[in-house]
């Protein structure tokens, strides 16, 4: 629907957002979109950028690859958007990715993690038009291996990865080459798929191994369940993840007590007493009723990523806010200060948090 | 009646169901042309005969051969094409077809044109498609059903069902018809009816016709000969008369006056 | 290794009397009136969302329980009144086209009135871990489920075949109009069905909830299936082939990820439940009644 | 059925595809809406080829989307991996899909009713499961810049094929034989009807079709992922077949149309889309179970100005 | 016992009976022939409340019962043994046996019970089968006993000798006496018209969903045009 979020009627700025709204991954699709508005009404409130309102046209691709296609075809010829959001997996949001270069739209994923999004591996092509607000898999996989060899000394790792997930097993397959080069030894390699919620049969398994850390790169509705499982049959050791595990819901699945011991790599902490990220965590608090996730926080972020690349373009042309966004540098989000590379890709410092009795408490800082 | 060819020859056949023996080492020999009845009590077994003529169960023991070839564990349609057709005690039609589709589908076994022929409408297809109406047709008009050829099976009325059924299964052509109950649910009026259409038919068709019916005046009228099935054996075979006077018949079957 | 071996059969009994007690709801309804009842998952969801809200307010796991299968049951028999008996005689593709359409309304309404991110579920049974010998463990929930699937098991074939109502129950599934000729009457009949089987899915619910502590609303759709799957396994309409299947499906699930396939447990899952059907075609338990001819 | 209605009909279609490649070509017609005539096509060919095995041979098949990504990913794998042109791609994809139908219809054909559907559902999830953990093909995040060679035309006339082919079966004394076997199988084989033999065919070619559909899907959407062919989507295909009436193809095409439609409208309202579309689907067959151009025998009764059904419950007039 | 006043019925658009009005009177039995599809079967599902008639009234012991559903019309004693047998398929002999008797709560079912199986000791011989693989005859009677489980004050029986062995319809026939001299009424729909005419008091033909003729069973059994319509003969 046209929901306008600033409630302006004159020139309007349009984003076209694609999203899963319904079906299997509505959870983040919704999230994302309800930071997205939240930064889209501060925007408007602010008056809008180059004194124009920004006005969301929301779709609903229902968590489906070929919805994705259409919803964003329908997004640029029908509701003839400036700019596209979207979609929050991988999957969804390469499905987009043609058809924005194609109509020369230019379009930003939050949170789709998978190297190929900006960078066509296959033709060894950039794609022009795409740009995205998150670190992609290699980076994150690769912090948590060297974060296992050096900072808990493991020798030896087990991977427990969602089978169905873009996200979980790029981050798997990271993790993996980033250990074993630092002399890890890889025990198993296990998966689960999305949805799942009976884990006792492979963590049975993992826990007759013995590894020094159980590597769990997932979202937070399964790591729930597999974090309180694995403590519940005596699996006492380290357990770390990306940012999938960034949920206020994961303590409550997982219990406090299991979650102490566990590690995740992530954009943020929303503990930070940062004033930037304290004031983002309020006012998502103050308007749904819930503290964000990481999907929410990262489409925040995207969302003012565009509005500082139109101020910076000048207008809502299409090429030129497309140079803007690719020149993104020093920008300044909730998730940290971050710059766009050759690839369309940010460069950004992750931090890694660990679990200690329900909170999250910042471990360290690593700067790519 | 002589220099007759055996067409059925049913070799000591028996089919158990768990403990109960429903037919138990059955002989039976019918000739080419003959016209001939199957009674006995309720459950004596004689539509599980049927059924093991028409493939729908496999005999325990014991052979069956039609016109000399053996049709043991044959499928039922596969036993059709050698030449067997039959009706159903409970009637059984393609209910949401018509009336002619019915008679067609018995028909669909004789049909020339390969489903390649029918996907590209090749010419072989048409002509097969019309001669099969055609043929349809002249059997709906013997059975006084050609009017209706274009309704739906199901909306006919009972008698009418039971017709069609018989017209279906001689629509396949068969050199042995098997008639199961065909008079059930019909007033005597319209038993006689039928009575004359069985005999017109085997005439007309020159086929062979077995029919099971408790109607002592149609088994009586029609059939040349008969075969009593009591508990699963033949108790008693002969024309109408000797089956009529037979004590062990009127015992287990006829009753005192008939 | 033996200790393994018992462990990850404990595991799977474990996962296998979850989804016999979602199978045996579906089963009941489908012994009844042959449908495939597609919302049942979605009933189970509702349950578990029942027992979340009397969790949150503090209720214990027993009154959850009580008031999540109430809840379920009056659900239940509405959705039968409002979508299923109008059908009545219909195709039965037809209702079970209706029970999708019911499923996907019961899991957007929930999308749309409780957002689509999963919750946890609060901890109202605090879980023991019994160590039965060497490393092998078992936990209070883990028997309780048990018990109380076999418990109900029990119950329902007794019901079914022992109590008045449950011969009524057979008849109608049998011939619904001869069935009124004795002076069943159908509807009540087909609602005190509906009744049972959702509070079972309801009951469900609330213990999965407590055993995989969250909630969503889209939990439904995978137990369902699986459920499903159970009960078609052990030959559906029948309450002990409900039992049987789910524990089959849930150790043979096991097994497969226990021996380092876990990428393939849903596919042999489905493997062997085709081979089974092969030899079995009416399931385990399921009487291959052929039409009499 | 080459018959003056038949070459009506032909014509008013080509007349149609006419007006629409014109309009396309001459910028009329934005993507959007291209995008959904191909998407109503594909759809339709997904629900044709289903009704033939589900609505005329009554088999309760619920693994149609397993076919699908049959087609989808060996044709994909054939332009993208082979550079082969995309007719022969398409092909492929059928006959792979059309093997796999054979494969699935043989063993199965032992069960009936909800034993066939649930056994068709498991082999689809097998085959999606099958995709999910294939690397050649991506895994989990699938086949991702494949070209896009679809098109309408492409579409239109494959549609238009395929309509065809099971409406020149459906139409034949096979078609006849495939319909008895719904209405009593028992009597079809008394009938000498190789029931076993029209099962498998019914398989092959609703499995061929299925694959062609996949095809043209892979190469419209660019991307293909074995979560696009889960059961739901199976259901999907069923919901056109049912709600258009079984063993209609006319009707199955009728409500393709109005169900792709509806869902594409409703992309206006994300939120209320779903429980919109699950109450339409509730009331439609409430107040019509025997689908849009109603079952099997309902066009007939319609001709008569009566209708007959259920004696078997309390009616009145 | 039991008046018909001028009901008309509806399959759809079809009208199938046309203002049928009949009465039984206590004690009697009563038959209805006519051809097939004249509507027999049809007044007899009205009468037990499986169809509703959109006009005209059904009077039963006093009551009005049309309209009603069936459960409430069986309780007041008038039950219906269908066409085509209708015995529960998936249940044992017993089990159908016991089924009937489903309304009552007195004491006296089991000994019923027995006396059904006197009546016909091939069910007690099937006592444990399932019923769906009786022989024709054997469901029959497993439908007749059943019917009497209710221990009902008017039966309706359709076409009970159809597909029976001559030497069981007369056992029925003398079976439907029997239970009619012991007290119960009886409507008797038949297409074995020489036999219902024999042991029915009173007889109504129907044709075409129209009572056509009434009177008295042995007159219309001698009547010619009665004969030569519905006798055979
Ligand atoms: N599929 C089956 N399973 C078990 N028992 C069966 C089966 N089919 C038939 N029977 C039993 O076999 C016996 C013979 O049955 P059948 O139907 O052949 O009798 P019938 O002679 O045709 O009787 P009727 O004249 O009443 O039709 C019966 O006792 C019946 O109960
Ligand atoms: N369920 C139904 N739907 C539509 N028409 C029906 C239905 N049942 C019966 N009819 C029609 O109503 C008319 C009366 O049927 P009914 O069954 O009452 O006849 P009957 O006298 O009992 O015949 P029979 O001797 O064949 O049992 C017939 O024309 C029949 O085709
Ligand atoms: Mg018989
Ligand atoms: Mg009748």
């Amino acid at each position: 629907s046209k929901s306008t979020s600033g409630g302006s009627n004159g020139d309007t700025i349009k984003i076209g957002a694609n999203f899963e709204m319904t079906g299997g991954v509505a959870a983040f699709g919704q999230s994302q979109l309800n930071a997205i508005e939240l930064a889209a009404s501060e925007i408007n409130a602010a008056g809008g950028v180059l004194g124009k309102q920004i006005e969301i046209i929301k779709s609903d691709n229902a968590s489906k690859a070929e919805e994705s296609t259409r919803v964003a075809t329908k997004l640029i010829t029908q509701d003839k958007v400036d700019i596209l959001m979207g979609a929050t997996t991988s999957t969804n949001t390469l499905a987009a990715v043609q058809v924005a270069n194609d109509k020369k739209v230019p379009m930003v994923s939050a949170s789709a993690t998978n190297p190929n999004v900006t960078f066509d591996s296959k033709k060894g092509k950039l794609n022009e038009w795409v740009f995205r607000a998150c670190f992609i898999d290699p980076f994150q996989g690769t912090v948590m291996a060297n974060f296992s060899l050096k900072k808990l000394n493991a020798k030896t790792a087990v991977i427990f990865s969602d089978n169905a997930a873009d996200y979980s097993k790029g981050l798997h397959k990271f993790y993996k080459e980033a250990f074993e080069k630092g002399g890890g030894k890889i025990l198993a390699e296990e998966s689960y798929q999305t949805k799942d919620t009976d884990f006792n049969a492979v963590l049975t398994r993992i826990k007759s191994l013995n590894p020094d850390v159980i590597y769990v790169p997932g979202y937070y509705e399964e790591v729930g369940k597999i974090v309180k499982q694995a403590r519940e049959m005596g699996i006492t050791v380290p357990m770390m993840g990306g940012d999938g595990w960034d949920a206020p819901q994961l303590v409550e699945i997982a219990g406090a007590a299991a979650l102490n011991n566990t590690f995740i790599s992530n954009h943020y902490s929303p503990d930070d007493p940062d004033p930037k990220v304290k004031k983002f965590v309020d006012a998502y608090k103050a308007k749904y009723n819930a503290v964000p996730d990481s999907m929410a926080v990262l489409g925040y972020d995207g969302m003012y990523m565009i509005a500082d690349a139109i101020k910076r373009a000048g207008s809502v042309d299409k090429a030129k806010v497309k140079e803007a966004l690719a020149a993104t540098k020093d920008f300044v989000g909730v998730t940290g200060t971050l710059t766009l590379d050759q690839n369309h890709d940010p460069v950004k410092a992750a931090v890694i948090l660990e679990h200690k009795d329900g909170k999250q408490v910042f471990y360290d800082k690593v700067q790519p | 009646m002589a220099a007759q060819q055996l067409l059925l020859n049913v070799d000591n056949v028996s089919r158990v169901f768990g403990g109960l023996k429903a037919v138990s080492d059955v002989n039976m020999q019918i000739q080419d042309g003959e016209l001939v009845g199957l009674i006995g009590p309720n459950g004596a077994g004689k539509t599980t005969l049927f059924n093991l003529l028409t493939g729908v169960y496999e005999p325990s023991g014991g052979k069956i051969h039609l016109s000399g070839e053996s049709v043991g564990g044959l499928r039922p349609y596969q036993i059709t094409k050698r030449g067997a057709a039959r009706t159903f005690q409970n009637i059984r039609l393609f209910g949401d077809m018509t009336v002619l589709e019915n008679v067609m589908v018995a028909y669909h076994m004789h049909a020339r044109h390969s489903l390649f022929t029918s996907i590209f409408r090749l010419p072989g297809h048409f002509k097969g498609e019309a001669e099969m109406r055609e043929k349809a047709v002249e059997f709906l008009k013997i059975f006084n059903l050609d009017g209706k050829k274009d309704e739906i099976a199901k909306n006919l009325p009972y008698g009418e069902q039971r017709r069609l059924e018989i017209a279906r299964a001689l629509a396949a052509r068969p050199k042995l018809l098997l008639l199961d109950e065909p008079a059930a649910g019909m007033n005597p009026q319209e038993t006689v009816d039928l009575m004359n259409l069985i005999r017109w038919i085997r005439d007309e068709f020159k086929i062979t016709i077995l029919l099971i019916e408790h109607d002592m005046g149609l088994v009586m009228g029609v059939c040349e000969r008969i075969y009593v099935l009591d508990h699963g054996q033949i108790i008693a075979s002969g024309t109408p008369e000797e089956i009529r006077t037979n004590p062990h018949v009127i015992e287990a079957y006829l009753g005192q006056e008939v | 290794m033996f200790e393994y071996i018992v462990q990850q059969l404990i595991n799977g009994i474990s996962i296998g009397s979850i989804y016999a007690l979602i199978a045996l709801g579906y089963t009941m309804v489908y012994g009844i009136i042959k449908l495939i009842n597609f919302a049942h998952g979605d009933v189970f969801m509702v349950g578990a969302f029942v027992g979340y809200f009397a969790a949150k307010a503090g209720l214990g796991l027993f009154w959850s329980l009580i008031l999540a299968m109430a809840v379920c049951a009056i659900l239940g028999v509405l959705i039968e009144r409002l979508a299923y008996r109008p059908l009545r005689g219909a195709a039965r593709i037809v209702i079970l086209i209706t029970a999708i359409g019911v499923s996907f309304l019961l899991e957007n309404l929930g999308i749309y009135a409780l957002g689509p991110q999963a919750k946890g579920f609060p901890e109202i049974v605090t879980k023991t871990q019994y160590t039965l010998f060497g490393d092998v463990t078992i936990n209070s929930v883990q028997i309780i489920v048990l018990a109380v699937t076999v418990i109900l098991m029990v119950l329902l074939q007794y019901v079914v075949h022992k109590t008045k109502m449950g011969k009524a129950m057979r008849a109608v599934s049998y011939d619904m109009e001869a069935a009124r000729l004795m002076g069943i009457n159908v509807d009540t009949t087909i609602s005190f069905t509906f009744a049972i089987g959702s509070a079972l899915a309801g009951a469900a619910g609330v213990v999965f909830a407590v055993m995989y502590p969250s909630v969503d609303p889209l939990m439904g759709i995978i137990p369902g299936l699986k459920a499903f799957v159970a009960a078609v396994l052990g030959g559906i309409g029948i309450i002990p082939g409900a039992l049987v299947g789910g524990l089959v499906l849930g150790i043979v699930e096991t097994g497969v990820s226990s021996a380092g396939f876990s990428l393939w447990r849903d596919g042999a899952a489905f493997a062997i439940l085709i081979l089974i059907l092969i030899f079995k075609p009416s399931g385990l338990f399921g009487k291959n009644v052929r039409e009499k001819v | 059925m080459f018959n003056k209605k038949f070459f009506l009909y032909l014509v008013l279609s080509l007349v149609f595809y006419g007006v629409v490649q014109f309009l396309i070509t001459g910028m009329w017609l934005n993507d959007f809406y291209v995008d959904t005539l191909v998407l109503i096509g594909i759809n339709i060919i997904l629900a044709v080829s289903l009704n033939l095995i589900n609505g005329f041979t009554g088999q309760f098949s619920i693994g149609h989307a397993g076919f699908m990504s049959i087609g989808a990913y060996v044709s994909a794998i054939m332009t993208y991996n082979f550079q082969m042109s995309f007719p022969v791609a398409l092909l492929a994809g059928c006959v792979a899909a059309a093997l796999a139908g054979l494969v699935i219809g043989l063993p199965t054909l032992r069960l009936k009713g909800d034993y066939l559907a649930i056994a068709t559902l498991g082999f689809g999830e097998i085959i999606r499961i099958v995709w999910l953990n294939t690397e050649y093909v991506g895994g989990a995040s699938g086949m991702n810049g494949i070209d896009k060679l679809t098109n309408w035309t492409w579409t239109f006339f494959l549609v238009l094929i395929t309509i065809l082919v099971i409406q020149n079966i459906v139409k034949s004394t096979h078609g006849r034989a495939m319909i008895s076997v719904r209405e009593n199988e028992i009597a079809a084989e008394a009938m000498g009807v190789n029931v076993t033999k029209y099962k498998v065919y019914a398989f092959v070619v609703g499995a061929f079709f299925a694959g062609l559909a996949g095809g043209l899907t892979a190469h419209y959407f660019y991307i293909i992922q074995p979560t696009s062919f889960n059961f739901m989507k199976s259901f999907e295909i069923l919901v056109f077949v049912v709600l258009g009436g079984l063993g209609s193809t006319g009707g199955v095409v009728l409500g393709t149309i109005l169900l792709t439609l509806l869902f594409t409208y409703l992309q206006e309202y994300p939120e209320l889309r779903m429980i919109i579309y699950s109450l339409i689907l509730i009331f439609t067959m409430i107040f019509r179970p025997q689908g849009l151009l109603g079952g099997f025998s309902a066009k007939k009764m319609v001709k008569k100005g009566g209708s007959s059904q259920d004696g078997s419950s309390t009616t009145s007039a | 016992m039991l008046a018909v006043d001028n009901i008309n019925v509806f399959y759809g658009a079809i009208h199938a009976l046309k203002g049928v009005s009949l009465d039984v009177k206590e004690g009697e039995i009563v038959t209805l022939i006519g051809a097939n599809g004249a509507g027999k079967s049809t007044i007899l599902k009205t009468l037990s409340g499986l169809l509703k008639p959109t006009s005209g009234s059904i009077q039963f012991l006093g009551d009005t019962i049309h309209g009603r559903p069936a459960q409430q019309i069986v309780k007041r004693g008038l039950c219906h043994c269908p066409e085509g047998r209708r015995v529960f398929a998936n249940m044992s002999v017993e089990e159908n046996l016991e089924l009937g008797a489903y309304l009552r709560k007195d004491k006296e079912v089991k000994s019923d019970l027995e006396k059904v199986y006197v009546k016909f000791p091939r069910l007690k011989e099937r006592q444990k089968q399932l019923s769906g693989t009786l022989s024709g005859g054997e469901q029959q009677m497993l439908a007749m006993g059943r019917a009497l489980m209710a221990r009902p004050k008017l039966l309706l029986l359709d076409e009970p000798s159809m597909g029976l062995a001559p030497l069981l319809v007369k056992e029925i026939f003398s079976i439907i006496k029997e239970i009619n001299e012991s007290g119960t009424t009886v409507l008797l729909v038949e297409q074995n018209a020489n036999m219902a005419l024999s042991i029915a008091h009173r007889a109504y033909v129907i044709e075409t969903g129209k009572i056509v003729l009434a009177g008295d069973a042995k007159e219309l059994a001698d009547s010619d045009e009665i004969k030569k319509a519905y006798l055979g003969g």
